[in-house]
């Protein structure tokens, strides 16, 4: 800024102002998660064939690791309009309202992506982008609870028993992101994370605060969990379901389960960062919507499909994958699952009692 | 390179005789407050083995260093021959200096440390080579070329240094306390070797000590320095028979002051009553101190000039023995040449007569006075 | 006298008493020094024998068998390979650069006798005393302000400049504690033969502070590939080993970055062990 | 050339000139954005703009009183650990290292040589529950059954302890390595056992280089968070980890800024008063 | 402290004078491959100022250092009064030394660094006080107590490191080359002083230097040291008129050695023909070598012994002046005391016949004979 500088995150200049060519770029620069994709040895297939088929080179990046991360890394340049050299970035939805809101994307090439129309119904219409004008599920996921009965000795299956079991007292964690821990908290005091009344997160945050004053929580965790399972040093955790595949080959005989009072469901969205080809990629989502693709990535990455149709697919390469309801949910499944309030999960206020409570 | 630059090709340097090597006009150098030396004019003329001796911080080392154009004047201009260069850098400078703790370059080979100068100025192949090999030769160190200083001793490394500096063939070497590193014995020989070397080579060399021996040893003239300025200027004998000063007296040698006042006959009348002759007073009225060396005075009534005292003390150096015998003017140092194995000799607690012929006495102010 | 005392058998039962506590005290101080190094070097044995462990999933943590391969093929993902690269880039430039500028400032502040002589020092001292974080933090905002629109965005810029930024205060010290020591007379005697300035610059005093130099610049690269918090706040969107490392630890701890950990060291401890020979080398065991 | 000797006074500030301009803009100028940042108010979405808002600081101090205590309490102890591990050590390699001086010097700064992160990373795995540290400290009885190391201040501070040692260490060398052999002799010759001509000669010497020593350590470990992180808990987080989760994670600048420039000036304060009781006549000496 | 465990209180230690100060019996000391002390065997009686002098290498200060127990003898035994003490570690025995750099604490001040033994051995409060400030008024530092080592002078350090050392009265003071780093004028003065300071306190003292005029100024006895044994020990003026082998003839002073045929009768037939007689010569057959001192020998025949040459070199050194005359047996050096204001003097290039007393030689072994 002016007259002696600080940052602000003034509007960038994105938004849907620019006229959008239709002609392909020579690289596509895509920003993903650790481990979000399908992969065959060091290859990627999916992306192989994209490039066969357009010509368009991908630059897949792993470095989102974390949403905050990945916007704190980011924010100034975006706040100043400039390129990022990022076509598409995956980001979680309460993120991804917070990027739309500062105008830090561009609006999809919705005609470049005909098979958006295979983008499941419950996913169409989020409160924060009504039209999926700026964004595209790129996976769905499912909070719950992780836990190793080699340890445990017998199942972990509500929040209540991992935040205050003696047994598992110094062997629990509990995830960064607070949408997901908060969630779950307050799903066991039986309140709804689906609209956050501030009251009722006081109490969820209470009822954490104890835990880590106890002793309980070890510590709270982004994926890192992964590297705890296998070490010994967790027991039983809050966890994502699309990990439990990888946990399970680390840890043999780990269980995942969605708790008693319910679990969270969340979404990582594709989105176009200002300074993004457009077109190219839109082309790509396109390309990632078509269910034998899907199905393809899903495969590998366990995660829930947003695709029409993918399971279908799926079924011809994997069927038991394809039946397991963690990949494709069923309706009972669902019933037990909520989604957070996107307007909460960015409360600066809400944001630093969470914080506190994991320490800083 | 530099060599068109130099002042004076050194071929020629030997030629006229007429200019002095070196000249200083009242140069005065001062860092910040000290004032490390006050209107300094001197002449070094061509061929001379000159020497600055002086006490620790009188300036010795700052007037060399002037010459050599590492410090510059704070005022006062500096010749060599008759150019000025007063302020041209060391390198345009026709000087060579020999510094004290040698400043071999420890990452050459001593050949290259001969070399350096040499190349500096564009020597080059065959010539460079038998130009440095010959110098080693009259050093003295043939053979050692391709060692690195710190394989060399004290006296060797002094000696790499004197032929680094003597293979530019210099209007002037200066040498700066060249030989305070080494003991005592290496020191006593590499005097000589350095005093033959400037006789040889017919180069003016001036030479910084605090060691009044090895001036004395070792150079035609000395300046006797003190507080930035020049005490007395002269021949090693001049200075020590005839010093002009207390300073000078005391500083080359021991000397014996009696104080008294002079009559202006020749003769002086010492504090406690006694009247010694002293040719040098003629003239002189009013307080002045008569000088004796202590190796000028016999035991035992000789000659015209005496006193009477008490033996104090006796020191046997092999070469002499000293006494130190208290008189009415104060103790007075005696040194006997032990010319003869088991010489008689007095002891302490002996009263003996002291006496020395009047013409082995200078006079110079008498301090008292001076100090009143 | 401790050579001496220690090399002797104990030769007089006088002496024998305490002889055997000075003998206990020695060896009290020397098990003690043992167990400090092996504190030291625990976690890098872990390092490294982990280099050699063959995980059943992605998390190099718990023992699972010899293998070679990891070292056979320690670039098997793209990424690693691409920081490892940056890495190294950025230190190389960042070393090299920082050098040149903290031994220019370290010859200033040993040779000269100037004005200002304090407020360098002070300088050269601040950034070793605040914290990386604040010093990263620091730099963040003026990296986000771009005061006159000159900086480059977030990325392999500004990571070198940090690098380079809190190299420079190492460098001078570095440099500089060898400069203390060494003779001014040297430069003196070259300009006395005939060197200017430049020729005695290259003649004589670059040859002899080779090492200093040499010693600063090895210290630049190794803080600079170490670094993480500066450069986490700064890289954008560059990712430099440390960083990878970094990320990766959250999914997957791979052999590979033990492998590359281990080679770092390796090549690092072999460099500093041609040093020490090379220094014994050119101080034989009598030379004075 | 004629120039340069002529313009002598110059030459100093040329050589300075590159490498001081680079500090100044990329030191001084960002600590001055900083200042300024961290008067700033407002937030992410409508911007920050100064506004000379030292309530950033009020709360940077209220609110993270126990991470700022914390900080310095852990840094504290992992100096005093660094210094009780390495002067041994040091000494051990000063007076009894021989010909192999540097060669041991060099196992002291090998963790350096080990990406930071890395190295840490090995003492969770060493650490680690199912470790053989921690089983062998249970089967000793000196560890309860269902005691951990990670996760606890104890690794956080050995973790801190472990990454700066050579800090600690080198300074403590030079210093001893400088030390004139013949003063020990001296004070033996005048009756001082060796235990008392270590505590009145040797260790009085080595000051200089156990104050530099501890200032190294002290200053970058009460910043570090990565320890915290990695090895700690909630419990155990220290100012750094506020400072980072405000920077990359809340997003909340001033905040940030502020409690940045309010470590900095307590790490300033805790190094006056050391220096003050230490003396600093006695470090010159 | 280690009070209690001393050989021997100091207060006794001036009592009986039977038991040498220091013994030492067939001491040897071996680094390595190098024998640096071979078998030495010497006894140090009360009182006595002792001098070790040698050059460079030969073992002085090891030998030094095993009094004070800084080393530890390979062989040997080593006894302070009649206690063996061959194994104790310093702080155990009752000698203290001054060391060549004077090693003063230099981060304590003057009092506390003097004050440190009596400190270590428990003494307290006034008692330690007065004792302090009494030896520092002795070595003439009073009012220094505060200052830190480095704001004082060389010569003062020196003072400190004396003061230090005896205000423990220890039964032998060891000095090690204690004024090697003082300049010429400041060496001569402390000379005198620790000379003074030894009379008055009585106390024991070993002084190390390879400077032998040093020596013979300051020790009753001297030994002197080659290859880690000894040639000669004696007093002063027995090692300068009777030196028993070459080595001690040239270490001490300069000698001209002229080599001959001895036939027993007090006669000796030089190499050129000469016969000079030398009462040393008495009752000994075959090659020997006829020792002069310079200072001995006059210019022009006046005595019995005489040989002729050609003055090669002459130089001024005020007390003297030093020739080199060249004769058939070789140069040979002749000093004159300047004994007269401008004494009628020989120059190079003049002949010259010089003659000396048959008293002043004295005869060593032929070093011909020896290498060959
Ligand atoms: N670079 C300098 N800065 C300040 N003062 C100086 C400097 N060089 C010399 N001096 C002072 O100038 C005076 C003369 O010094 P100089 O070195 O010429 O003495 P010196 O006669 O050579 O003495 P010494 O025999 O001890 O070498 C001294 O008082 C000294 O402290
Ligand atoms: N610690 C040691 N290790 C190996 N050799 C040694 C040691 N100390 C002395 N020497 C060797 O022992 C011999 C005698 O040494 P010493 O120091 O006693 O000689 P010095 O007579 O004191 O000589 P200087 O006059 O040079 O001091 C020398 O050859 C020396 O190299
Ligand atoms: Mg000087
Ligand atoms: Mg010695």
């Amino acid at each position: 800024g002016g007259g002696g500088g600080g940052i602000s995150a003034q509007t960038g200049a994105g938004g849907a102002s620019t006229e959008v060519k239709q002609q392909l770029a020579d690289t596509l620069v895509f920003a993903n998660w650790p481990a979000y994709i399908d992969k065959k040895g060091s290859s990627r297939p999916t992306l192989e064939k994209f490039t066969a088929e357009t010509g368009v080179n991908v630059k897949y990046i792993q470095e989102v690791n974390d949403n905050e991360e990945w916007f704190g890394k980011y924010q100034a340049q975006l706040s100043q309009g400039q390129d990022v050299d990022r076509d598409i970035v995956v980001l979680t939805d309460w993120m991804a309202a917070r990027m739309i809101r500062l105008g830090y994307v561009q609006k999809k090439d919705k005609s470049a992506i005909p098979n958006e129309a295979n983008l499941v119904e419950a996913l169409q219409n989020p409160a924060w982008d009504p039209n999926r004008d700026y964004s595209l599920p790129w996976q769905s996921g499912l909070t719950g609870i992780g836990y190793n009965p080699k340890f445990t000795g017998g199942p972990v299956t509500s929040v209540e028993q991992l935040l205050t079991d003696s047994k598992l007292k110094g062997k629990v964690t509990c995830l960064t992101e607070m949408p997901d821990t908060m969630g779950l908290v307050m799903q066991a005091q039986g309140a709804d994370p689906t609209k956050v009344e501030p009251a009722a997160f006081d109490s969820a945050i209470d009822m954490l605060q104890q835990a880590v004053d106890s002793g309980q929580i070890r510590r709270f965790t982004g994926n890192d969990y992964l590297q705890d399972f296998p070490a010994g040093s967790t027991w039983a955790a809050m966890t994502w379901s699309g990990d439990v595949a990888q946990l399970q080959s680390d840890t043999p005989g780990l269980e995942w389960v969605i708790p008693d009072d319910g679990g969270m469901i969340w979404t990582d969205n594709m989105l176009i960062p200002t300074g993004g080809d457009v077109f190219t990629a839109s082309t790509y989502m396109n390309f990632v919507y078509d269910p034998k693709v899907a199905a393809e990535i899903e495969a590998w990455v366990n995660y829930i499909c947003p695709v029409e149709g993918a399971k279908e697919e799926l079924a011809k390469i994997d069927p038991s994958l394809a039946k397991n309801p963690q990949i494709f949910p069923d309706e009972e499944t669902l019933a037990q699952v909520k989604l957070f309030d996107a307007e909460a999960a960015d409360n600066t206020d809400l944001k630093e009692k969470f914080q506190a409570v994991i320490g800083v | 390179m530099a060599v068109e630059e130099r002042v004076e090709p050194s071929a020629t340097s030997g030629g006229e005789a007429s200019a002095p090597d070196v000249r200083l006009e009242s140069v005065t150098k001062r860092f910040d407050e000290v004032v490390a030396v006050d209107e300094l004019t001197l002449e070094v003329p061509h061929g001379r083995f000159f020497a600055l001796l002086g006490p620790s911080g009188c300036g010795k080392t700052t007037t060399l260093r002037m010459i050599g154009g590492f410090e510059e004047p704070t005022e006062g201009t500096i010749y060599l021959g008759d150019r000025d260069v007063t302020g041209l850098p060391p390198y345009k400078r026709d000087v060579n200096t020999v510094f004290q703790s040698y400043a071999l370059f420890p990452h050459l080979t001593i050949f290259e440390n001969v070399a350096f100068g040499l190349r500096r100025r564009g020597i080059k192949g065959e010539n460079l080579r038998k130009q440095a090999i010959r110098i080693l030769e009259l050093v003295q160190l043939s053979g050692m070329e391709r060692r690195k200083p710190r394989q060399l001793s004290g006296g060797q490394q002094q000696r790499v240094a004197l032929a680094r500096a003597l293979v530019n063939s210099p209007r002037v070497l200066l040498l700066d306390e060249p030989l305070g590193a080494l003991d005592l014995k290496l020191r006593k020989e590499m005097q000589l070797f350095i005093k033959a070397l400037q006789q040889d080579l017919g180069i003016t060399f001036i030479h910084v000590t605090h060691d009044q021996e090895e001036a004395m040893t070792m150079a035609d003239s000395i300046a006797v320095m003190s507080d930035g300025h020049i005490e007395q200027l002269g021949s090693p004998d001049d200075l020590y028979e005839r010093p002009s000063t207390p300073f000078v007296a005391r500083f080359l040698g021991v000397s014996n002051l009696l104080e008294g006042v002079s009559n202006g006959d020749g003769s002086v009348r010492l504090d406690d009553g006694t009247v010694v002759r002293a040719p040098g007073a003629q003239g002189r009225q009013g307080p002045v101190a008569v000088g004796i060396r202590p190796e000028k005075i016999r035991i035992g009534r000789t000659d015209e000039n005496a006193l009477s005292g008490e033996v104090k003390e006796r020191a046997y150096i092999g070469v002499s023995t000293q006494y130190i015998v208290s008189t009415p003017q104060g103790p007075i140092s005696v040194y006997v040449q032990n010319s003869e194995a088991g010489a008689a000799a007095v002891h302490p607690g002996d009263q003996v007569t002291l006496s020395w012929s009047p013409d082995s006495t200078f006079v110079v102010d008498s301090e008292k006075a001076r100090s009143e | 006298m401790t050579t001496a005392a220690e090399r002797l058998p104990a030769r007089r039962t006088s002496g024998l008493l305490v002889r055997a506590l000075r003998f206990v005290r020695h060896h009290l101080l020397t098990v003690y020094a043992m167990l400090a190094f092996a504190y030291l070097l625990l976690p890098i044995a872990v390092v490294i024998v982990f280099s050699f462990n063959n995980p059943a999933g992605k998390f190099n943590i718990v023992w699972q068998g010899f293998t070679f391969d990891n070292w056979l093929h320690p670039f098997n993902s793209p990424d690693v390979q691409q920081a490892v690269t940056v890495s190294v880039q950025i230190a190389a430039l960042s070393s090299v650069i920082a050098t040149a500028l903290g031994t220019f400032i370290a010859l200033a502040l040993v040779r000269y006798r100037f004005r200002g002589n304090g407020a360098t020092n002070l300088l050269i001292f601040l950034p070793m005393a605040t914290p990386e974080i604040v010093l990263g933090a620091s730099l963040l905002t003026l990296f986000l302000n771009n005061p006159l629109g000159v900086l480059p965005p977030l990325g392999f810029g500004t990571v070198l400049i940090a690098h380079i930024m809190f190299c420079i205060s190492y460098v001078v010290v570095t440099v500089k504690a060898r400069l203390v020591g060494f003779d001014r007379h040297l430069e003196e005697a070259a300009m006395d033969l005939g060197a200017n300035e430049v020729t005695t610059f290259l003649r004589v005093t670059l040859p002899l502070i080779a090492p200093a130099i040499l010693a600063g610049a090895l210290l630049s690269f190794a803080l600079s590939v170490d670094d993480f918090v500066i450069t986490y706040l700064n890289s954008g969107s560059v990712v430099t080993f440390p960083l990878y490392v970094w990320g990766a630890a959250r999914t997957e701890i791979s052999p590979a970055i033990n492998v590359i950990g281990s080679a770092i060291f390796f090549i690092a401890i072999a460099i500093m062990l041609v040093n020490v020979l090379w220094q014994w080398r050119r101080q034989p065991k009598g030379a004075v | 050339m004629i120039f340069l000797h002529r313009h002598r006074w110059a030459t100093p500030y040329l050589l300075l000139l590159p490498g001081m301009a680079f500090l100044a803009v990329f030191f001084l100028v960002p600590t001055y954005y900083l200042a300024n940042t961290s008067l700033q108010s407002g937030d992410l979405f409508s911007g920050y703009v100064f506004s000379w808002a030292w309530e950033n600081y009020t709360d940077a101090v209220t609110r993270y009183q126990a991470q700022f205590l914390r900080s310095l309490q852990y840094a504290g102890l992992a100096t005093l650990l660094a210094f009780l591990i390495s002067y041994p050590l040091v000494y051990w390699i000063a007076f009894r290292g021989g010909r192999w001086k540097n060669l041991l010097l060099l196992f002291i700064i090998a963790p350096f040589f080990v990406t930071y992160l890395i190295r840490t990373l090995a003492w969770q795995t060493l650490l680690g529950d199912e470790g053989f540290v921690v089983q062998t400290l249970q089967t000793l009885h000196l560890l309860a059954e269902d005691g951990r190391l990670l996760a606890t201040s104890t690794a956080v501070v050995a973790g801190i302890t472990y990454n700066f040692l050579p800090f600690m260490a080198l300074p403590i060398y030079v210093s001893l390595e400088q030390i004139d052999q013949r003063l020990i002799e001296a004070a033996e010759d005048l009756y001082a056992s060796r235990v008392m001509a270590f505590l009145r000669v040797t260790f009085p010497l080595s000051l200089p280089g156990v104050f530099a020593g501890t200032l190294l350590t002290f200053i970058p470990a009460a910043g570090d968070f990565i320890n915290a992180q990695l090895l700690g808990t909630p419990h155990q987080s220290m100012i750094g980890n506020v400072i980072q989760s405000k920077f990359k994670v809340i997003a909340d600048y001033p905040e940030a800024a502020a409690l940045s420039f309010v470590l900095m000036s307590a790490i300033l304060v805790v190094v006056l008063v050391y220096a003050r009781v230490l003396g600093s006549e006695r470090l010159t000496g």
